[in-house]
């Protein structure tokens, strides 16, 4: 049987032999995650690529349908698991546009700050995982990985303090968030975005300095504008292919209008302009952080009291779609309510999904070696686009 | 106990033997290539050991020209393997009767 | 009660066996320490003090794990393949001298036997790639190939520099010729020469940024990706047996070998510590760079670093030439 | 011969070493094969095919210029042996000879050859 | 001792030829080749020829490496020397005819053994170097342009697209 699928791989091609089809992935040391790529190169170059996705799909619209819209934020969370205040807020946004819930102001500005501190987060994971997929674990990349993770560290450690977790927080509930600052907190905040501040001075000198980095990511996996419109990418990528996009400014929510901050763009549309779009990102991030750290109000945190029951929050029947900016793009979730306390239908919009639906267009041509190169900058998380 | 040198030439002998018998025998143009290096080394060895009979440097610099001769060889005869096999797309040098394509 | 001189070789051929693996198995923790102070890390540290014991360790698990032989591998290629690559790293050190005497054979031909044998390593390699049956090692084969003998020039230049220099292909003598002065220590010709043996070395052991052979987050782990257990343990002995051999080639060739202040038994000690040295510049480096694609690894070494080395190579054999009479 | 004597045993100890490593590992090591461990890794899928497959040609032209270079790397070894004894003109020879395998180079590097595309 | 030593290498070398010739996976005869080149360089050794021992490795190391390459490329699945020999009659002689050529040779070596001048034993290499620059200067100075056409002809053969 394998040899006549091999034969079959061979006459596939136009007329030439010299065809290999081989996975990549699903366990594959850069999937990031569980992607299974079947490449057909030519030698080393990719003429052909096929994705196969849904290794992680748990059903998460069924989940939204069947859990309560006051168990779903923590379940939210689990899409996009590596930026999980990102996804708890889309959804809990969404139940608020179709609710016509307010949320109180000071709420608002711990989602804003929740929000950011995860983009720095997610950045620093991406920075890491992206220079090991370039780097190799056993070389410079694993090197930069570890300084990541460590900056990384820091901003988990402030989620712990506020939530009591490191990863999956619940942080969000319908009406405003479920826990307040404690104390001391943000004085701890403000310390570990000095130090990221300066790291991030730091990664730069040692990455843009390198010779060897500029030619791996400069001019390789260039997204033109029109094809990155034509597809529907958001996030660093489109912002990195001269789009000036970004939901927190096109459509501000939760106050972002209060802020003032700046979005990235570049127009070479590479590896290397996502890489400055998302270093650039990192310092607004921790500017926005600032921001709201300066301009707290008191007040309440929720407009709701805390819970009793699940059932306790009930929407009125109707449907509406918010989206929010998530580290890596546009994340929308769509409500549809009927009056109960759980949705209709929930549907979500993973950013990486949409992000990922451009590799086909782009590693076509490149080496083996691109496409980890390309596939890191695209910065997938395959529990959102799985869900 | 030094070896003789006859058993060096009778080595060279036997190589060189199955070097020819190899060109002959297979089909495929590349063990055909590698059939003919090992006639090319089996000389080269006869040409040292005579080398170390007459106590001159000649036979072995002799030997070193073979070798250039050979790295060139090698070179212009893949790259000739490479066109043969890029029109025809077979590997016999049945095929090759024509001395065109 | 002196032994028949066969028997004193074989001993001193044991001895040094067991030197060169139980150097290995040292300078992998030495590496890992290194890196691990890089990486803000501690790095292996619970068996025995200060994680001394983890190389035996390591040894203990690999000789305990199950070997698979993938059922669609040539076996015998496959299997005879971590010794076909063990044995040109390992034999490398036979031409070394560690001291005035203190080597196995000295030969009147040690840098070309160095270079002959360690570009045999690739016959290993390829075997391993190619036994697999693997796609993975199989295109790390091929790349293998391609780097290997594209930074083979490179390299036997850039050791050809030392030699003319020294007039003489005797590793020993070429460390007797830097009495006076180490040849990295040659204005430009020298550093230059150490340089591109550095950065030849770097690709010829597949080291990061060239290590496009084991690239682990793209071919996984390269041409040893199907090998477990003692076989893998044997690739990778050979392997920095190979990196360590061409350290101390490096400090022999550059930096006067086991020249050094004090009395001339601590000579050994000085030579390792020189190679000990390279060893560690070609870690730093390995430790702080992303890898570079194989188009580029070969466009580097046949456009820029094969004539630099050439051309370097003739500067240094006119300023020989000139210096020792100005023609006959 | 007697300079190569020690190579030689240090060769066959070498070749005793692995042996007797993979000799004590087959004896300590358990053996539970069975057929999907046995498989070829491909990330955790079925291998599509074999390995074995014809690799494309127009990648490996350096190849063969390397095989010229490599002899020009054998032709430098004597002569910088005998350089100091004879001196510059031995030195105008091989600037010769660099000078005109250098043309061969800079075709190849016209040619686009040493570029692998 | 010289004699066994000689009778070991002499053996690996014909078997690994024979292997060469007889396998049917280029690969195999690939590998096969190395081992004979390999005891070849062996026996320069103890014919006193060290320096060309050496350059053996290292030339034919390289070559082989570049004939596994092209081992490679031509490995068509199934396709390697199968199917109906077209001319089995004539490959058939190969072998009384190279066992011919074989006696004959042996012949030769038979009658050359002991006649001539006695063994001088081998030159060293610092002779050779020398020769090589000063007797074989020209042959020496033209490798280059050899070399050159080489180069060129590879090129030139191999850029080339079918028309």
């Amino acid at each position: 049987m394998a040899d006549a699928e091999a034969r079959k791989v061979i006459e596939m091609g136009y007329g030439g032999n010299e065809r290999l089809a081989m996975n990549m992935g699903p366990q594959h040391p850069s999937a990031h995650g569980v992607f299974r790529a079947i490449l057909t190169l030519e030698g080393e170059t990719v003429v052909g690529v096929d994705a196969v996705i849904g290794y992680l799909h748990r059903c998460h619209e069924k989940l939204g349908e069947s859990l309560t819209y006051v168990q779903y934020p923590s379940i939210a969370s689990k899409t996009d698991y590596v930026a999980a205040m990102t996804a708890e807020l889309a959804y809990v946004a969404a139940v608020e546009k179709v609710g016509k819930i307010e949320v109180p102001k000071r709420a608002q500005y711990l989602r804003v700050l929740a929000a950011e501190l995860q983009r720095i987060a997610s950045h620093c994971l991406w920075l890491g995982t992206w220079c090991l997929d370039m780097g190799g674990a056993l070389g410079g990349g694993a090197t930069v990985f570890l300084y990541c993770i460590r900056e990384r560290e820091g901003v988990l450690d402030l989620f712990e303090a506020l939530t009591g977790a490191r990863l999956l927080y619940g942080f969000h509930q319908v009406g405003g968030v479920r826990y307040d600052v404690p104390a001391g907190w943000t004085q701890n905040v403000r310390e570990t975005l000095d130090l990221i501040d300066s790291r991030v001075d730091e990664y730069e000198a040692m990455l843009e300095g390198n010779a060897f980095f500029l030619v791996r990511t400069q001019g390789v996996g260039t997204i033109s504008r029109e094809l990155a419109m034509d597809v529907g990418i958001s996030g660093p990528l489109i912002r990195g292919s001269g789009v000036n996009y970004d939901v927190r400014r096109a459509e501000p929510y939760s106050s972002y209008e209060d802020f003032d901050f700046k979005v990235p763009v570049e127009t070479a549309g590479d590896c290397y302009a996502r890489y400055r779009v998302r270093m650039q990102e990192f310092r607004e991030s921790i500017k926005i952080c600032r921001q709201v750290l300066d301009g707290l109000p008191e007040g309440p945190i929720s407009s709701r009291p805390g819970v009793k029951s699940v059932g306790q929050v009930r929407v009125a029947k109707g449907e509406g779609y918010t989206r929010v900016e998530g580290a890596r793009g546009e994340i929308g979730a769509y409500i549809v309510a009927d009056g109960g306390p759980k949705p209709y239908r929930l549907k979500w919009r993973g950013a990486s999904f949409s992000n990922l639906s451009i590799l086909p267009h782009i590693l076509i041509g490149t080496k083996v070696a691109d496409v980890v190169a390309i596939m890191g900058s695209v910065d997938p998380v395959f529990g959102e686009v799985d869900r | 106990m030094t070896v003789p040198d006859a058993w060096y030439l009778g080595l060279s002998a036997v190589l060189f033997a199955i070097g020819i018998v190899g060109v002959i025998v297979r089909r495929n143009p590349l063990v055909i290539f590698m059939s003919i290096e090992l006639a090319l080394n089996a000389a080269n060895l006869a040409l040292v050991t005579f080398g170390a009979r007459l106590g001159s440097p000649d036979g072995q610099a002799l030997v070193f020209f073979v070798m250039a001769v050979a790295a060139a060889e090698v070179g212009v005869g893949l790259a000739i393997i490479v066109v043969i096999f890029r029109s025809r797309h077979r590997l016999s040098v049945d095929d090759l009767s024509l001395m065109r394509w | 009660m002196t032994l028949p001189p066969i028997a004193q070789t074989a001993v001193a051929a044991f001895v040094l066996l067991n030197v060169v693996i139980g150097l290995v198995t040292y300078v992998t923790l030495l590496e890992r320490k290194f890196a691990a102070r890089m990486q803000s890390r501690i790095g292996p540290y619970y068996v025995g003090p200060h994680g001394l014991l983890q190389p035996i360790a390591d040894a203990l698990k690999l000789m305990m794990k199950e070997d698979v032989v993938p059922s669609s591998a040539d076996r015998w290629v496959y299997n005879l393949a971590p010794i076909a690559f063990l044995v040109p790293c390992v034999l490398i050190f036979a031409t070394l001298p560690f001291a005035p005497g203190l080597g196995l054979a000295d030969l009147n031909i040690g840098v070309l036997f160095f270079l002959a044998v360690s570009s045999l390593e690739i016959v290993g390699l390829f075997m391993g790639g190619w036994g697999s049956n693997n796609k993975y090692a199989m295109l790390s084969a091929m790349r293998g190939v391609n780097q290997i003998i594209s930074y083979d020039l490179p390299f036997v230049f850039a050791a050809l520099v030392p030699v003319v220099l020294a007039g003489s292909l005797q590793l020993s003598a070429i460390v007797t010729a830097q009495q006076g002065l180490w040849f990295a220590a040659y204005p430009v010709i020298g550093q230059l020469g150490f340089i591109a043996y550095l950065v030849a070395t770097l690709a010829a052991e597949n080291r990061v940024p060239f290590d496009i052979l084991e690239a682990e987050s793209e071919l996984v782990a390269g041409f040893r990706v199907e090998y477990s257990g003692m076989k893998f343990a044997l690739i990778q002995l050979g392997e920095y047996a190979h990196i360590i051999a061409t350290s101390y080639l490096g400090a022999l060739l550059f930096l006067g070998g086991w020249l050094g202040p004090g009395p001339a038994w601590l000579g050994a000690g000085w030579f390792t510590l020189k190679a000990m040295l390279v060893f560690l510049l070609l870690t730093w480096v390995r430790w702080s760079f992303v890898r570079i694609r194989v188009d580029q690894i070969l466009a580097i070494s046949w456009k820029l670093m094969l004539p630099a080395t050439v051309l370097l190579l003739l500067v240094t054999a006119f300023w020989v030439a000139w210096r020792s009479g100005g023609g006959a | 011969m007697s300079a190569y004597l020690p190579v030689a045993i240090f060769a066959a100890f070498i070749v005793a070493f692995a042996v007797v490593s993979l000799a004590v590992a087959w004896l300590l090591r358990p053996s539970r094969p069975d057929p999907v461990k046995l498989m070829n890794y491909e990330c955790g899928a079925e291998p599509i095919g074999s390995a074995w497959v014809q690799v494309p040609l127009g990648f490996y032209l350096v190849a063969l210029i390397f095989i010229v270079f490599d002899t020009l790397a054998v032709f430098m070894i004597p002569w910088a042996l005998v350089l100091r004894t004879a001196g510059l003109p031995a030195f105008w020879v091989m600037a010769g000879f660099v000078g005109i395998i250098g043309l061969g180079w800079l075709y190849a590097y016209r040619e686009g050859v040493l570029e692998w595309k | 001792m010289a004699r066994a030593a000689f009778v070991l290498v002499a053996l690996l070398a014909v078997g690994a030829a024979l292997g060469l010739v007889i396998k049917k996976n280029v690969i195999h005869g690939a590998m096969f080749l190395v081992v004979n080149m390999a005891s070849i360089a062996a026996l320069y050794y103890m014919l006193g020829a060290e320096f060309l021992a050496v350059a053996q490795i290292v030339v034919y190391a390289g070559a082989i490496m570049v004939l596994f390459i092209f081992a490679i490329m031509f490995l068509i699945p199934g396709k390697d020397e199968t199917g109906p020999d077209p001319r089995r009659w004539q490959r058939a002689l190969a072998l009384p005819l190279g066992a011919l050529l074989l006696i004959l040779l042996l012949a030769v070596v038979a009658a050359v053994r002991g006649t001539g001048p006695p063994a001088a034993g081998p030159a060293t290499s610092g002779a050779l170097y020398r020769a090589l620059l000063t007797d074989y200067l020209l042959p020496f100075e033209l490798t280059s342009i050899l070399l050159l056409a080489a180069i060129v002809g590879v090129m030139v053969l191999a850029k080339r697209r079918p028309g």
